[in-house]
This record gives C-alpha cells, structure tokens and sequence, in this order.
C-alpha cells in the first residue's frame, strides 16, 4: 500500500480534497471552481470552506441550479485555455449533464482529431446509507466508466483524495472524480505539501494470499473490515484498490487474482451492468487459468435506493456480507 | 394538439365569495402545517428521523391558498420542501410522519421519505427531490387530463431556484403550445439553498413565463387570501381550456434550508428574519383579518390550534411507535 | 428459434414496429406517441408514416427539439393513466433524458411504495456504421441496463420487433425499446395479427454445440454470419439473442454455455463497462465448472464513433472477426 | 463575476464605414459557401461521400455578415448546418472537402465529418451535432476570455429549432448574469427538420433572450450588409464589457433539411421555396445593391463566382485522391 513519506499529518478526506484545490489553485491561475454554493457557503458538505477567501469569487463562482447550462460552460472554458473544476453536489444529478459531458466533454478532443481539448475536472457525490433516499443516494460511476474520452477516478483515502485530485486537475481530459459522502469525515495520513498519484495504477490496500478483494471508494473499507474478520479464521484476503475505473490498472488486479486464486469485486454503483461486471469479467478472463472458483460481484440491490433505514443498509455490502462470501469462496463455511 | 399560437387572453381577477368556514379552514390548515414542521424539526433534534428535512414554516399560505383552490381530484406535484403541499391537499399526518420515519404504514411504506411523499388518493404525484424534477411530470399529467377529459387541473409547486433548470422552460412551451391545465406556481423565498436569488437569476422573473404567452401572476404569498382567489382565477381558466399559468408567490422560508441549517448569517441577516416573522406571517396576517372583519376570535383561533397540536403528537406518536417495513420487501415494487 | 405460427409474411424491421404500435393504438385509446416529427414526416427513418393518418395528431404529437421536457411529459401523463411512446431519434440524445428517464421515470414506482407506475415507452436507436459520426452512433442501451427499474429491449428480427413492442407497450413499466437503424430494411417472417413475446426470454436463434455466441440486435446477425463462416470448417456455434437485457435471461445463457463450454459476447455498445460485461461475468460465474476457454468480450472499441468509413468499420464487431476470436476459444486457429 | 443584475443598456446602432472591397470580399465569401454547397450536393448524388450533409443554400448571409464582423481569434461554434459557419470564419475549401470525405488531410483527420468541423486556428471551436449543444461550449469560451482578459468575443450560431433545449436558458442566464462577450445568433430558417416553426414554439422568439434581460435584435438574415452592420455593433458592444447579446435572423434553407430530403411538398409549398430564392436571394440582394451603388459591377462579381467556382473543383479533387487516415490510428486521440 502507498503511504505518505514526507510531511505526513492525519486529515480528513475532506480537508485532503480542499487542500489538493488550494494548491493546484495556487499553482495555476487557469484553474476555477463552478458549481451551486461553493462560494461562501463552501458546499452543503464545507468540502470548499475558505476557497472563496483566498481566491474571490472571480476562481470560486456561485452559479444558478443548472447543472447542463455550467457544465456546458466548463467544456468551453477548458478548451480555451481555462482548468475548470465543476461541483455537482450529488452523483444523482450527473444525470442532467451528461449530454454535455458524454457527447461533448468526452468527444471533442476525437471529434477533432486531436486539436481541441478539454482540460475539465467533474468533482461529484456517491454512496448511500445516508437515508437521502432514492435520487440523492445514487453511485453512477458506471456511466462515466462506459464512455470512451473520460476519465474516472474513486479515490478511497485522504492520502489517495489529494494525489489523485491534483492529477486530474492537471490531466488534459475530462476526468470524473468521485467522493463518497460518507468519508468526508475519514482520517487519515496525506502530506502537506505537493505530489501527485498517477491514474491507471491500483493500490494494493492489504496483501493477502487466499483471496482478492476488488473494491472501490468507500467499499475499500468494507473490504479491509472483512478482510479483518477473515484473518480471524485464517483466511489472508488481499484487498486491492483500482482508484480509477478508467483507466483500469487490469495487471495488478489479473495478478493479484493469480496468485490467490479467488476473487471478489465490491462496488456501490448498483450490480447490473455495472462496474462489478466489467471487472469481474477482466479477472475471470485474464486469470481463468487460475482461479479455483467463480468471481463474484457484490454491488448495490438493483432496487432505487430506499429511505428506510432497515431497507437502506440492506442493499450495500457490509464487512460481514463480503466476509461471508469469502468465506463460501473459499470453501469455510 | 393545437398547433396554432393563440394570443393568451388577459387574466380575468375574481373575487370568490367565500364562507367564513372557509377562511378558517384554512387557517387550520396553515397552523396544522406550521405545528407539523416544528414538530419534524423536534424529532431531527432530538435525533428520532433518519435524514433531513426542509421545512415549510413561513410559506404556508402559498400551499393552502392554491391547494383550497383545487378540487380533490385535481393533481399537485411537490418538491423537496414538500411537506406542506402533501397536507394542504389532504394528506394525514400520522401517515406522514410514518413515512418520515421510514416505517411501513407511511404512505411509501417508508420507502420515499421527506423528499418522496406521494398520496395519489389525495392528488398529490409527489414530492421530488431533484429541483424542477416534477415540471415535466405536472405538465404531463395535464396533458392526461386534457386528453382523457376529466377537466383536472395541476398546480407544479417548485422554489424559484428551479429557474435554473432548463427543462421547465421546455416544458412551459409545451404547456402553451397545447394549451394544458397546468399552473405553476413558484414560491420565491429569496433563497435557493444558500444564495440569494438576485445572484443567480438574470432579468426579472416573471418574464421568463411570460416569453412563452404564458399567463402570469404575481402574488404576496404571505396573504393566503390572496394566493387563494388568484388562483382560483387561474384554475378556472385552465378548466376551461385557456390554458397553463404561472404564479410567482413572494414568500419566505423562516428556518435553514434544512433543519440543519443553523448558522445562517453568512448568508442572510437575523434582521431580515425577524422583520418577515413580526410582519409578514402568514398566520398572524389571516387572523388580524379574520378578526379584524369578525369572521373569527382569539379563542377559535387558539382552538385550532390546540386540535392542531394535539392531532401532530398523536400522529407522531403513532409513526415513532409504528414499525418499519421487514426487509424482506426491499426489493419489492421495483417493477410493477 | 422461435418462429411466427400463423397469417406469417415478409415484413421490414421497420413495419413491424409500425404494425405493433397500430396494433396496440387500435386496441388502447391510452396509447399515444410523442416525439420530433413523428407526425407527418413518420420519423426522419419513416417507420411511423402513417400513423398520423389513422389517428390524427392528437395521438401522434410532435415535439418541438425538447428531449428532456417531452420524455417528462410522458412520465406524468403515464402516472395519470395514458400509456405514452416516446421517439428519441437517436440514442445519442438519451443523455438529454437520463434525468427524467433514470431519476423519474424508473423510481417513481419504488419510491411511492408502489402506488404510482409508468407505463412508458422509450423507443430509440443504436448502431453505427451509417457514417454519422460521434454524436448520432452510438448505443447506450448499458446506461438504462444499469438503472433498477426500468426494462430494456434490443430486438433483432421483425418478428422479436413487433412481439416485443407489443409487450413494451403492455407492460405497467418504464421499457426503453432499442432499435438498431441499420436494421429499418431487415427482411423477415412475422405474422399479420396479434401476438407478444415475454420479456426475459432468450431466443436461440441458432443451435450449436462447441462454442456460444451471445449476441444482441444487429449483432445477432454478425454472430449467424460468424456461425455460417464456423460451420464451413467444422464448428458449431450456438447463437443466442437474450432479446431483453433487463430482464436478462441468465438460465439460458447459462446453460447453454455449460453445454458448448465456450462463450463469446458480443454487443455493439463500448465494450468496457458495457453490456458484455455483465453477460460475461453471469456466464463466467454461473457455467464457471463447464467452461473450457475464457469468455470473450466483443464490444464496439473504446472509442467515439469516428466518421471516416474505414475508420468506423473497424471499431465493431463483424463475421469475420467474431468467426476469427470463436476459432482461437475453440483451438483451431 | 459581477452578481449584480444590471439593466442592459439600449442597443447603439451603428453604420460602420465599410469600403467597396469589404463588400466584395463578403460577396466572394458568400458565392465560395454557395458553390461549396452545390458540390457537397453533388458529390452526395454521385454517392462520392459518406453519410449525409445539411447544406446551407439561401443562408449565406447570415454566415458571412457575421464572421465578417468578428475579428480572426474571436471564437464561433457551429451547427449541423455547419459548412457556411466554417467557411466564414475562414477554412479552407480543401481541408473542409477531405473531413466532409473522411480524410487524413480534413480539419480532423476524417474523425469528425461534416457535423463536426472544428479549426482552432480559424477560431472555430466546432460544429455540434447536438441541437443546441454548443450553446454551453461558446458561452464558455466567453467566459474564459474574460477571465483571461483576451478581449474576444464568441458567436454561437443556432437554428431556431435550438430554442427548444432547455440548456439554451441556463446559459442565456449565466451569460447575462457575469456579462460573458457572447452573441447567440439565431438562424430562423422556418423549420426544424420537417415541421414549421410555429408548430412548436409559444408566444414571440425574441421574447425567451430579453427574458434574462439580454439585448436582443432581429435582422433580415437575406441582407449581408444588415447581419454585418448589426452584429458589428453587438461585437463592440460586447467587447466593451457591456454582455451577451441574441441576434435573430430570418432566412431560409432552400433546399431539404439534409440532402437526401427531395420530396419536402408535406411540410412546406414550392411556391414558397420559390418566392425566398426569386425574391430573397442574399448573393442577388448584395449584387443588384452593389451594382446600383456603384460599387461593384456584373463583369466582377461574375469573375468572383468563376474564381469560387475553381477553387470548389480544385478543393474537391484534391479531397477526392487525398487518402483516408491509417486504420490503425482510430484509437489515437481518445485521450490527449
Ligand atoms: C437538480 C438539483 N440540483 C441541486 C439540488 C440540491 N438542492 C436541493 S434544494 C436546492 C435549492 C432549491 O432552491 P429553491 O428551488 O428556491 O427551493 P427552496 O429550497 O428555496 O424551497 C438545491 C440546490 C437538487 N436537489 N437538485
Ligand atoms: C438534441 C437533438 N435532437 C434532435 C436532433 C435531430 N435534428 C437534427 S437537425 C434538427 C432540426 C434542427 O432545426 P434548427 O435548429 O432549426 O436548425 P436547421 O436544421 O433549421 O438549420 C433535428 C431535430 C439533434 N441533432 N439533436
Ligand atoms: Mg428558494
Ligand atoms: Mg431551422
């Protein structure tokens, strides 16, 4: 697992994402932030606190609720020299964008045959359990990981939030940069000062050897609790990290999958023709000569996320589930 | 569908005669709303509802005024600070707070929440939770009654943050192309979230109806009197055939933008708040003048308020007590 | 392979779309069709000419270019007791609609606990190859495949067409109907009246023993092609049409894979995070003890559809390239 | 950006002195789109190039009476009906011929085709095959010469089809809300595809950008000299700071909504068709104004079409032998 080596100090993956804006901020004036109360009031989340101060409304602009209208803005603004960083407030309202971002964003570097790009950050929401109900609970990273032009990252730590934050502001494509609501208040060690984590490269969060646990976001940590609870029974669970779906680091997960012979995938986008699917079949593929049982998928119920809270924490993997599976995987039960 | 643009004829004002029953129901009304909400936000403090909610106190003749305009069967669609148009068209409040709490006797069988009360019984399509979210399903839902014949009409509640959201202009110009019963009614309370709308919003807002000949209305929605006969007028007129309208409700919403919304002063002053408390409250403006004209007294007034109060706990008494769907039926009712 | 019984004729793909929404307009007064030009014009591609005719424009409505706001309408007109047919051109303009279609139309009868519904039809296209370049070619059939709550239909033949638009417009769900554009002159038997076909139900369109080909709309005769070119040296390919991909029929896949113990998927949407991987993934999990060879993806390569012809046929799958990855599964290469 | 909504100020029209050779060179950029046209026409009839193309004819005008008042670096996007837009702008006629033809030497190596020129250089940031889907693209480009104090100005060409795309309001707001130099130029050619504009839009166009308190003109698309003469002075306008601007141009295509729309008798007459051309030809309009004021005569505008005429045959030819890109680079350029 990558660890911070310099400068370490414990942040939230809140504070880790602010810090990562401040100074790419700092660094490149062409940077800016759009999105609905991201000025003064710092998001509904305080994600941006104090951004507004630093570098005034000219960087940090409050716009109107019109998620198309200023993402369409930013796909212009960035192929004019600009680096916007866009805020859409939960992952649910993507669905109101992607004319601009799968049509546009995505295909005007092709559609012109390399001349224009679009330096474009989509910062934007996932996960449930946050009894926010059926359209602001939704992980729909799948869609984004579909579209050929886009980039798509899930960062799972405060140490992974800024390197890979900073790596997209920097990136000459559109990238789709995903937080789960539910870790803005994680901790964890990141360094204060500059560096940057390359897309496409798979963290391998805990080694193991009896089985692979794939997961991405916040079910990165579902995975290390079962991977916790599997130790318990002598069963050593590798959990590896993607963080970003596209590109897909398919070698370390093939690798990992090889070696252990087992494997799970973990995502909270929901199951079907989702990102479970895609890497699942990567794995069931590039290690079929390996595996000693079936790849198994565990993502959201394909149910509309439901309000009530029983209802609700059914419909996600938990340590225990994930563990369970493991375990019939791995033929202790 | 007609196809032809006709010039949208003048608003024709009526002043309905109306009983003193009438007015007092819908200070009921009004009150059973404002004591529901205090109530919801008593049960978020005290950490007894999943969630959030947006409350409604403040803006309560905007929902009443409208809603006692229309008939049961007429349709109304909400929005995330929904919970006063859900009991002003006839919802009851111990479903509500089922529902609220997520618990099976809800009237999503606690699968909606706060953001989701639907009650087709009573007309309301429900709340949503994307901003504008409900235009195209209000506008749809005229185009239905326009085509089955059923002389319904729909009024599209939204804030006027959902300005912002292109769709309600694609679907204004539908409305008034095809000549739907449909009003929407929009409540300015100045603030969409944590911005003022000045900062947002170009131009004036009634324009943007009016661009489509659309029938427009501006009302002081703190006065149900008044939001009740303009609009009365107006659903007439969609009745009729004359088409859709839109009325702009200048209102105000006296908490956060959801009850964890405390700390409000970067964005609005305490003066401000307290000046629309002191002089501009809804309930207060209907009972000065209910007394003022001698159609109510202090005491019938209180009265109301007493029943109100009382039929909240118990309604919250019931939900806090009811029991929570099994979840076993999580996947249920995802397809019909 | 299923087969029309009876009053069989030839008919084009694009009649028998036609037909099934007469059909059902004759016996529904609820249903009507809305969309940009369907009217007199019948759709750019005509396969609603004379719809208007029969039942005048109050039942076959145009649009102005208002993707979003008409396919809203059709939600609450649906919710109120019609039974709307909404024409989006091109699936392109899906990401116009996902909003409405992903957020509305497929929660509402989740999130009101069961009480309202949306008997809503979406058709559609998919497809490229007709040198319209990246904004008019591509088929994002995976988007609405991920979303709980809504059906999703890719008929193949004429006779699937008109059985399956049938039942799309019985059905009290949101469907979205795909139709490949490339298809609209497809010759084929279907018969003259009344009939339906249930969704969830594979077709085989070809039976086999060494090797399954899953494939969908168009793709189905790219893999019977495939199947002819493998039966000249001596391979016998299964051919199956899941026909719907929500409900997905996993039981036939499944076992015809256990029988043949080879499997490839091949779908005209991008292949990563697209409909292969799911199909993939059920069959790499459920015939996992049977199989003798990795399942193999054949997707539309992981670009935005270019224009330049030579170009663009190489960025989907063909008879000769789905012959070609059968024979190295099966070891004769 | 500025929050405050500012009144706009009253439009300045204004007379630029333009010499004979301005004239002439815009008559030369119009006779180039009309011959280009005619040969996309033909070479789709000979089945020489892929897929379909949306031609121009009877529109010229407004093309080049606004790119003439732009200056090279200030930026446009483009539509479907894109060929004339690109042109104005200042393409060359080869380079357009092989992207139309899926060429390695075309503006985007054949990747784009003829809905989906961009020329950077020409500051032309692309044609959109999304109705209304570059409205987001120019106003962003707007935005971001302002904040890099550039100085330029965007044009966004639309056809009034366009106006049903709900994201056509949201950037009108945000672009009068923060005075973005952009000018919204609206083709009115009477029809999206096959259907008559009335059919499908309520109350008067202009109406929808004065809404948001834009500054909003309408112009006879057919005269060159009033395009040029009005956006000149929406272009100071805006590049003096003073915001957005939305032109309406009324014109008209003359031939089908694409090439392959011969038979258009169910959705519009002939005698219609004829009238515009007879009557409203923008090449005949400038020429007979030209020749009755003295400034140019018949013998030089025929040499201007004879001139155009070769440079069409000579771009297409060279567009017709010029080799497709390698196959193997089709995933180049998916990623910068
Ligand atoms: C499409 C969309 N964008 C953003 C949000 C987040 N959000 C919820 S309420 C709200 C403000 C709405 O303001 P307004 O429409 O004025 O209603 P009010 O809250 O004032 O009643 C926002 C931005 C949302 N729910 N939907
Ligand atoms: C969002 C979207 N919907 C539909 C279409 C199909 N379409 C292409 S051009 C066109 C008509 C456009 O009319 P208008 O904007 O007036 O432009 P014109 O063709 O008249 O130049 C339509 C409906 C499209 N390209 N994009
Ligand atoms: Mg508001
Ligand atoms: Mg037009």
């Amino acid at each position: 697992m990558s660890t911070p080596s310099t400068n370490s100090r414990e942040v939230t993956f809140g504070e880790a994402i602010r810090e990562a804006l401040v100074e790419e901020m700092r660094r490149d004036p062409n940077v800016i932030i759009m999105g609905e109360d991201v000025a003064e009031a710092g998001t509904p989340f305080k994600v941006l606190s104090g951004l507004v101060e630093e570098f005034g409304t000219e960087r940090v602009i409050d716009t109107p609720i019109s998620e198309a209208g200023f993402t369409g803005l930013a796909v212009g603004a960035a192929m004019t020299g600009m680096r916007p960083v866009v805020d859409i407030m939960f992952g649910d309202f993507l669905a109101l964008t992607m004319d601009q971002v799968a049509n546009q964003a995505a295909k005007v570097h092709y559609m012109s045959g390399g001349k224009l790009s679009v330096p474009l950050v989509i910062r934007t929401t996932m996960g449930a359990s946050r009894r926010s109900a059926a359209q602001h609970s939704q992980s729909l990273h799948a869609w984004l990981s579909h579209i050929p032009g886009l980039k798509v990252v899930l960062p799972s730590t405060p140490y992974d939030a800024k390197g890979l934050l900073k790596t997209a502001v920097r990136d000459d494509n559109p990238v789709a940069f995903f937080e789960d609501k539910m870790m803005y208040k994680l901790r964890g060690q990141a360094p204060a000062g500059d560096y940057i984590i390359p897309f496409g490269v798979a963290d391998i969060k805990r080694e193991g050897t009896d089985i692979t646990v794939v997961a991405t976001s916040s079910m990165v940590h579902v995975a290390l609790g079962a991977a916790r609870l599997l130790e318990e029974i002598g069963i050593s669970a590798e959990v590896i990290d993607p963080r970003t779906t596209v590109p897909l680091d398919t070698q370390t997960i093939i690798e990992s999958a090889r070696k252990t012979s087992r494997a799970i995938v973990v995502d909270e986008g929901y199951e079907g023709y989702g990102v479970t699917a895609e890497i699942a079949s990567v794995i069931a593929d590039g290690a079929f000569y390996y595996l000693d049982a079936p790849v198994k998928r565990m993502g959201a119920m394909h149910v509309p996320v439901p309000f009530s809270p029983p209802l609700e924490d059914s419909t996600i993997p938990t340590q225990v589930s994930v563990a369970e599976m493991a375990k019939t995987l791995c033929g202790k039960v | 569908m007609s196809q032809v643009v006709e010039k949208s004829k003048a608003s024709r004002p009526r002043k309905p005669d109306v009983s003193a029953e009438r007015w007092l129901r819908m200070y009921r009304q009004m009150a059973r709303i404002r004591e529901f909400e205090e109530k919801v936000n008593e049960l978020y403090t005290s950490a007894l509802m999943p969630g959030l909610a947006h409350l409604y106190i403040g803006q309560e003749a905007v929902a009443v005024g409208t809603c006692e305009a229309l008939r049961q069967d007429d349709y109304i669609t909400s929005t995330h600070r929904g919970h006063g148009h859900c009991l002003a068209k006839g919802a009851s409040v111990d479903r509500m707070f089922a529902e609220l709490l997520g618990k099976e006797a809800g009237y999503c069988r606690g699968k909606g929440g706060s953001m989701h009360i639907a009650d087709p019984e009573s007309g309301n399509l429900g709340a949503n939770a994307i901003v504008g979210g409900s235009a195209g399903i209000a506008t749809g839902a005229a185009l239905s009654a326009k085509r089955r014949g059923t002389g319904q009409v729909v009024a599209c509640f939204f804030g006027e943050g959902a300005l912002g959201q292109g769709v309600l202009y694609e679907v204004m110009n539908l409305a008034q192309l095809w000549k739907l019963p449909v009003i929407y009614v929009c409540e300015n309370n100045l603030y969409g979230e944590y911005t003022h709308y000045t900062e947002v919003a170009a131009g004036e807002l009634t324009a943007r109806p009016k661009a489509f000949g659309i029938q427009t209305d501006t009302v002081d929605g703190q006065r149900v009197q008044s939001v009740y006969e303009k609009m009365t007028g107006l659903v007439e007129r969609a009745r009729d055939g004359e088409g859709p309208a839109f009325l702009l409700c200048n209102t105000y919403r006296y908490r956060g933008h959801h009850v964890g919304d405390i700390d409000r002063s970067y964005y609005r002053t305490k003066e401000e708040e307290q000046e629309w408390m002191a002089r501009r409250d809804p309930l207060r403006l209907l009972a000065d003048w209910l007394i003022d004209q001698g159609r109510g007294d202090q005491e019938t007034l209180a009265q109301i308020h007493t029943e109100a109060k009382a039929e909240i706990e118990a309604g919250a008494d019931f939900a806090l007590n009811a029991p929570y769907p099994q979840v076993s039926e999580v996947d249920r009712h995802v397809y019909a």
